[in-house]
């Protein structure tokens, strides 16, 4: 529980909030890029480097940029004049709010059988490549399948129809 | 096999023998690969079929060259490569390749002769729009028939037999916005087809006597000693043993394919197809495949004769060999006379063609497979390059078909006269020099010696004569006298003219594999080796023979020469003969009205029968069926008059409830994500408040 | 003599640090080397802006800034002064804090790339397991700023600017990765010091630089194609076409924000140029065996110098591409031939020493450049451009 | 409180916070990014449970986390071009007016 903790914490939560409250579109995808910044330096306290830059990579360098795409290609961009909520809001509310007491309440409820403070596990890129391409191998194989398949999914879907014009 | 002479029987398959089923699967790959072209892509089209065949020449000669090493070596080469094709309970049925001297001599022929007609076509088809797909047929049929000649198996003979006679429907009808093509192609297909059903008899007869469609597996095929045996002792009735019953059966099917007596009408209607497509298949290959055959099932044939174990017929004959030798002499003369009365230029080679058929039938049924297949292999020579001749003054006189309309082509098309000039006397005999006088002797001889009756011997010699006759009236017709048609004539391409070159030196040349001084080919087929003897040429038998048959010929030619060429004929004039016996000329004009006597018989009987069998349908089994269908609609009508005066009301008004009870449910579904979400939020919290709830108590 | 000379600034660096109470030490360890960096690269920045005005000027056949100081030598100087006393203009519009968040957060993305890039021997400030992979996610955040500086402008050549600019450094930033990672499968190792050291040994005296291997020279052909991509550079100067876009996403920054901007994109060009160096030029080792005794600070720099001053020679020579013509070469062949690098550096991996891997792996390169050149060039994707003039 | 409930507790905020975004934002994207941020909860919670896990030499959190950020990205990709397709349609990015399956 270092101070470092409780201030990355607090930036990604308001990150997230931010994310899910302003109203501007555009506001809200540089909030959640905030927020996978504060998550990616969460990774690096609990020494998992590797998983951190490449939340950085893959999150503030690919999925942010390509929200924002898609924010600027649905000209989502302004800022709505109506409402930004649905109208069921008070009831997504609560029903978040049960989420967050029901896992919080898992939480502590549990927190005696929590591990206590160990030793940080040296882990080197090289022992990750390692298990990458070796007990992990298949797993790795299905996701460059699976980005593959949504590589092209991904183009076949968003891309203009023939005849259509721009 | 001879015995003393110290050949042996060689079993093991070579490297050669492995690798023989590419020579019929290389054209049919190409085939596929052409058919896939588009049309413009004409070159490619030609050079992938040619290219093809000519890879499947160059392993023919291989493999000819290989079988000619083991023969000289002392070996009589049989090799076989078998292989199951399915298991069918307990038994299987296998398939498999044959590398002999029957079917070496056959590739060299098949492929050699096909190169040079598929260089011609080349030439001859260069401005038709559908030059492609007629190459893709031709590499097609040409894959096809060496799947024939390599066949160990009857099945697989079989299945490559339909495929040939697919191929030459195709390709008989490739021009088929003409009427006449699309029937003659109908023709043919039907008619082969009648000849088929027996094969396949026969063939599935044999299979049940025997067990296997093998022809040759180390002693256990279907026409070797074991299972012939076997045959010969089975009873089929009519004094006939089951051997002689399927070798007549069998013989049916070679029959329609070679246009032998009772079915060969479709042959002389197949010549609408593209003159290339007449040479190759319906003069030197497709049609020779009945006579290769029977060729190939000749110890079946003889099975009764006094069989030696090369099967070949040593003084006695059987009854199937009988059939095949009268029916081969009745052809040859019937068609030959046929042939006199015709003025379309491949009419006429058609019944020749017909009618040297009918010579190799009666070679194999009096002489053996050596005498058959030596005419038959002249044959595909010099009538291709008749074939070939006839599509080059086709060509040159625009399309014109009737010798009536041509003349003094000798000065135009001197290449193509040179040449047809060879194979008109290649095909009539002309003594000494030209192969066709070889393999006619050949045939000639043994109808003199053949016991049962001399019968033959003086039908086929009364053939010669009259081949001679037709020849010299068609050569008259074409090349002499001064041109009727209309335009101008011109000599035909180099593509085309030089393989009648190559094809002409072969017409004269291959004679001398088949002197009575040097029987080559007899030895090379039978297995014994090849003595020269210059003695036998000095023998009182040959010399008979040979003033026998040049006095049938010359007369035959002086005859033709007397009537035709003196005349100069003109083309509205009535035709020489027809002025001597004007009835005679008229049947035989009309083809001594076989197709007119299928037409009252055979086709009048399936109208009729097609008639009844309407009525049938009409009247009895239409009758009660609209009699059982009016049950039914009188129950409907009731059923719908239940239905709607006591069902509905109670169950419209089910429906009704039903209807507005999933009104309610749908507003569940109501197609917004996040009402989905939010129930599976709830979901979640509720299972795990219930989980976590009952782990801490 | 020679390792102090090598290792002077580590020494100062040990020795200033050792004057300071123990508590403080690791402390300013650290802010020692970043102040040392942040210092270095800006004055390395004024010079490569001097070097490029004057070497464009040379290839435009004009002189080039020579009024301030001797030869014009002050005019950074100059240029700086003017760029801080300029009023700080934000249009009403824009969205004032993302418009000031936008050069903040790309100069400080840009410096952390340096965090980790060996600059001589034992001067590398964090040595990191996942060096490169930092460096790659410092690059990629690159992008959020630029897009946030474009948008935030409420101005349409800004935004169309960012745009370009964005889809062409992701688009780049793919084959610029895999031509590192063909670095990465030989060394074995993600760090850069390591990949230095691989590359600091000889044979008959001469380096084991990567890009003297067949594999090494077309993927630093690629890395430099790329990079020049990245860091929008002439001829993949689009974002900034000053005749279309007038000056792409930074068009309403003025001032020291402008400055900013001016600043990250040359201290992103000497980054990259310093990432290049690190990865195929063999970082801070010296070019021959027997030049060992000149310290290893003066070889980095005068590689990454060099490189920017074949940059500037780039930009002097090559035209301007189309938006198409971009998209396609990076699609089309650029990344075609990086994975085929991967293959090859595959080959070469297993094929083992011998003179054999060389012809091999040469040959599977020259050919498919050829054979993708080819095809690119003849379905007209790529290739020699035709003009329109008015008719 | 030990530090692993923290990183627990954190993460069951961001994802809760991630739940109410995609539970009451109309705009499609945000969903998206809801759904993103519940993602990462989930990668929080695996790394947490990696670094004070009993056997963290085994990677298997942190490669879970590794995969999990792949296939995100996937994820990502696809959605956004679903919406971006479904704005061709219908110009909107409203989830409230995207309630019918015919296009």
């Amino acid at each position: 529980m270092t101070i470092v903790f409780w201030i990355l914490s607090f930036l990604t939560v308001l990150g997230g909030l931010a994310a899910v409250t302003l109203r501007n579109t555009v506001h809200c995808a540089l909030a959640v890029a905030v927020a996978f910044a504060g998550l990616a330096l969460l990774y690096l306290q609990l020494d998992a480097q590797f998983a951190g830059f490449a939340q950085i990579l893959i999150y503030i360098g690919a999925v942010a940029i390509l929200v924002v795409f898609a924010i600027l290609l649905t000209r989502g961009s302004d800022t709505p004049t109506d409402g930004i909520f649905s109208r069921t809001w008070f009831a997504g509310t609560a029903i978040a709010a049960a989420v967050f007491a029901v896992l919080g309440w898992a939480v502590i409820q549990s927190v005696h059988a929590l591990p206590h403070e160990t030793a940080a596990p040296a882990v080197t890129v090289n022992q990750i490549g390692n298990a990458l391409l070796g007990r992990y191998v298949l797993p790795l194989e299905i996701v460059a399948l699976l980005l593959t398949a949504a590589l092209v999914g991904a183009v076949m879907v968003a891309m203009h129809e023939k005849g259509e014009s721009k | 096999m001879q015995e003393g002479m110290g050949f042996t029987q060689q079993l093991t398959a070579s490297s050669i023998a492995q690798v023989l089923w590419l020579i019929p699967a290389v054209p049919m790959v190409a085939s596929g690969v052409i058919a896939l072209l588009k049309q413009p892509r004409r070159k490619l089209a030609s050079a992938l079929a040619i290219g093809s065949l000519g890879f499947s020449l160059l392993l023919a000669l291989f493999a000819f060259g290989h079988v000619v090493a083991g023969w000289s070596q002392g070996f009589s080469v049989r090799e076989t490569v078998n292989f199951t094709w399915m298991q069918m309970g307990t038994g299987t049925v296998d398939l498999g390749w044959v590398l002999d001297p029957l079917s070496a001599v056959m590739l060299v022929m098949v492929t050699f002769v096909g190169l040079l007609i598929f260089i011609y076509s080349t030439g001859y088809m260069a401005h038709d729009e559908n030059y492609t797909r007629f190459f893709c047929f031709l590499s097609l049929f040409a894959g096809a028939m060496l799947g024939v000649v390599i066949s160990n198996s009857l099945l697989l003979l079989f299945m490559c037999w339909e495929l040939v006679g697919l191929t030459s429907y195709l390709l008989i009808g490739f021009w088929y916005q003409k009427p006449s093509a699309a029937a003659a192609a109908k023709k043919a297909f039907l008619t082969t087809r009648v000849g088929d059903i027996f094969f396949l008899l026969g063939i599935v007869w044999l299979f049940a006597q025997t067990g296997t469609l093998l022809l040759y597996n180390n002693g256990a095929g279907s026409i070797e000693p074991d299972a012939l045996i076997g045959l010969l002792a089975a009873h089929a009735g009519w004094g006939l043993s089951a051997a002689g019953a399927i070798a007549l059966l069998i013989f049916a099917g070679a029959a329609g394919k070679s246009g032998q007596f009772p079915l060969h009408v479709w042959l002389p209607d197949a010549m609408e197809g593209p003159t290339p497509v007449s040479a190759l298949i319906h003069a030197a290959t497709m049609v020779a495949a009945g006579v290769y055959l029977v060729a190939r099932v000749y110890p079946l044939m003889a099975a009764g004769g006094t069989l030696s174990q090369a099967g070949e017929v040593a003084g006695s004959t059987t009854a199937a060999l009988t059939v095949v030798t009268w029916v081969g002499a009745g052809t040859a003369v019937f068609a030959a006379l046929i042939a006199v009365a015709q003025n379309d230029i491949k009419r006429i080679l058609a019944y020749s063609t017909v009618s040297q058929l009918g010579y190799m039938m009666a070679g194999l049924g009096m002489g053996g497979v050596a005498v058959g297949m030596f005419h038959l292999i002249t044959h595909a020579f010099f009538k291709a390059l008749l074939f070939m001749g006839a599509g080059s003054v086709i060509h040159g006189c625009h399309e014109e078909q009737d010798i009536r309309r041509m003349g003094g082509l000798r000065k135009e098309m001197p290449v193509t006269f040179a040449t047809y000039a060879i194979g008109m006397l290649a095909l009539s005999g002309f003594p000494l020099l030209f192969s066709g006088f070889w393999s006619k002797d050949a045939i000639l001889e043994s109808a003199l010696h053949w016991h049962p009756s001399s019968g033959p011997f003086y039908l086929l010699a009364f053939g010669a004569m009259l081949t001679a006759f037709y020849m010299t009236r068609q050569v008259c017709y074409v090349f002499f006298g001064k041109y009727r048609g209309h335009g101008h004539a011109h000599e035909s391409p180099r593509v085309m003219t030089m393989p009648l070159a190559i094809l002409a030196f072969f017409a004269i040349a291959l004679g001398i594999l088949g002197t009575p001084a040097w029987p080559w080919f007899r030895a090379f087929l039978e297995g014994h080796a090849a003595a020269l003897e210059m003695g036998k040429f000095g023998e009182p038998e040959f010399w008979s023979l040979l003033a026998i048959s040049a006095t049938v010929v010359f007369l035959g030619l002086f005859l033709g020469w007397w009537l035709y060429d003196s005349k100069s004929p003109q083309a509205e004039e009535p035709d020489a003969l027809e002025k001597v016996a004007p009835p005679v000329w008229g049947w035989l004009r009309d083809r001594l009205y076989v197709d007119e006597f299928y037409v009252v018989t055979v086709i009048a009987f399936y109208a009729w029968w097609a008639r009844v069998a309407d009525w049938l349908d009409r009247r009895v089994w239409g009758g009660a069926v609209a009699a059982v269908t009016g049950a039914f609609r009188a129950l409907a009508h009731f059923d719908r008059f239940f239905d709607t005066q006591f069902v509905d009301g109670t169950f419209d008004k089910g429906c009704e409830e039903l209807y507005s009870g999933g009104g309610l449910l749908a507003r569940v579904q109501n197609g917004r994500v996040q009402t989905y979400l939010r129930l599976l939020a709830v979901a979640v919290v509720m299972l795990a408040a219930i989980l976590i709830w009952s782990s801490a108590r | 003599m020679v390792s102090t000379l090598d290792q002077i600034f580590v020494l100062l660096k040990h020795w200033i640090v050792s004057l300071l109470p123990a508590v403080l030490q690791p402390v300013t360890g650290v802010v020692l080397s970043v102040v040392a960096i942040i210092c270095v690269f800006p004055a390395l920045f004024a010079i490569s802006v001097l070097l490029e005005r004057k070497g464009l000027g040379r290839m435009q056949n004009r002189i080039g800034p020579n009024r301030v100081g001797p030869l014009g030598i002050l005019q950074p100087v100059a240029d700086g002064i003017k760029s801080l006393t300029k009023e700080d203009i934000v249009p009403t519009n824009a969205d004032a804090v993302v418009h000031f968040m936008a050069p903040v957060f790309l100069v400080v993305v840009v410096f952390m790339g340096y965090a980790v890039l060996p600059m001589g021997r034992n001067m590398t400030l964090v040595k990191m397991d996942a060096a490169l992979l930092f460096y790659f996610a410092m690059g990629a955040s690159t992008e959020l700023a630029v897009f946030m500086a474009g948008w935030s402008s409420r101005n349409k050549y800004s935004l169309l600017g960012a745009m370009r600019a964005v889809a062409q450094m992701i688009s780049y930033e793919v084959p610029l990765l895999l031509s590192s990672v063909s670095v990465v499968m030989i060394t074995g190792s993600l760090s850069l010091d390591k990949i230095v050291e691989a590359q600091n040994r000889y044979t008959w005296g001469l380096p084991h630089w990567y890009i003297f291997t067949p594999w090494g020279c077309a993927a630093f052909v690629m890395f430099a194609i790329a990079a020049t991509a990245e860091t929008n550079r002439s001829p993949f100067d689009l974002p900034e076409g000053e005749s279309e876009l007038v000056a792409g996403y930074f068009t309403e920054y003025s001032g020291f924000k402008f400055a900013e901007f001016f600043l990250g994109e040359y201290v992103g060009m000497l980054s990259i140029s310093g990432l290049g160096t690190t990865l195929f030029l063999g970082g801070w080792s010296a070019p021959l065996e027997v030049l060992g005794f000149v310290p290893s600070w003066i070889w980095f720099f005068s590689k990454v110098m060099l490189s920017i001053c074949v940059m500037i020679w780039m930009r002097g020579t090559l035209p301007r591409l189309r938006q198409d013509q971009l998209m396609n070469f990076a699609w089309k062949f650029v990344l075609p031939f990086t994975l085929l690098i991967l293959v090859d550096v595959v080959v070469w991996r297993f094929m083992g020493e011998g003179w054999l891997r060389w012809i091999v792996c040469s040959a599977i390169l020259l050919i498919a450049y050829v054979g993708i050149g080819r095809s690119e060039m003849l379905r007209k994707k790529i290739g020699p451009r035709n003009y329109r003039y008015a008719e | 409180m030990t530090a692993l409930g923290g990183y627990l507790l954190v993460a069951a905020l961001v994802f809760a916070i991630g739940l109410g975004g995609a539970l009451t934002r109309r705009n499609a994207i945000l969903v998206l990014i809801g759904i993103e941020l519940m993602l990462n909860a989930a990668n929080l919670n695996l790394i947490a449970f990696w670094r004070y896990g009993p056997h963290p030499e085994a990677l298997t959190g942190m490669m879970f986390a590794v995969f999990s950020i792949a296939v995100a990205a996937a994820e990502a990709a696809v959605g956004l071009g679903l919406v971006i397709s479904i704005y061709r349609h219908t110009r909107t990015t409203d989830l409230d007016e995207m309630n019918r399956m015919k296009g």
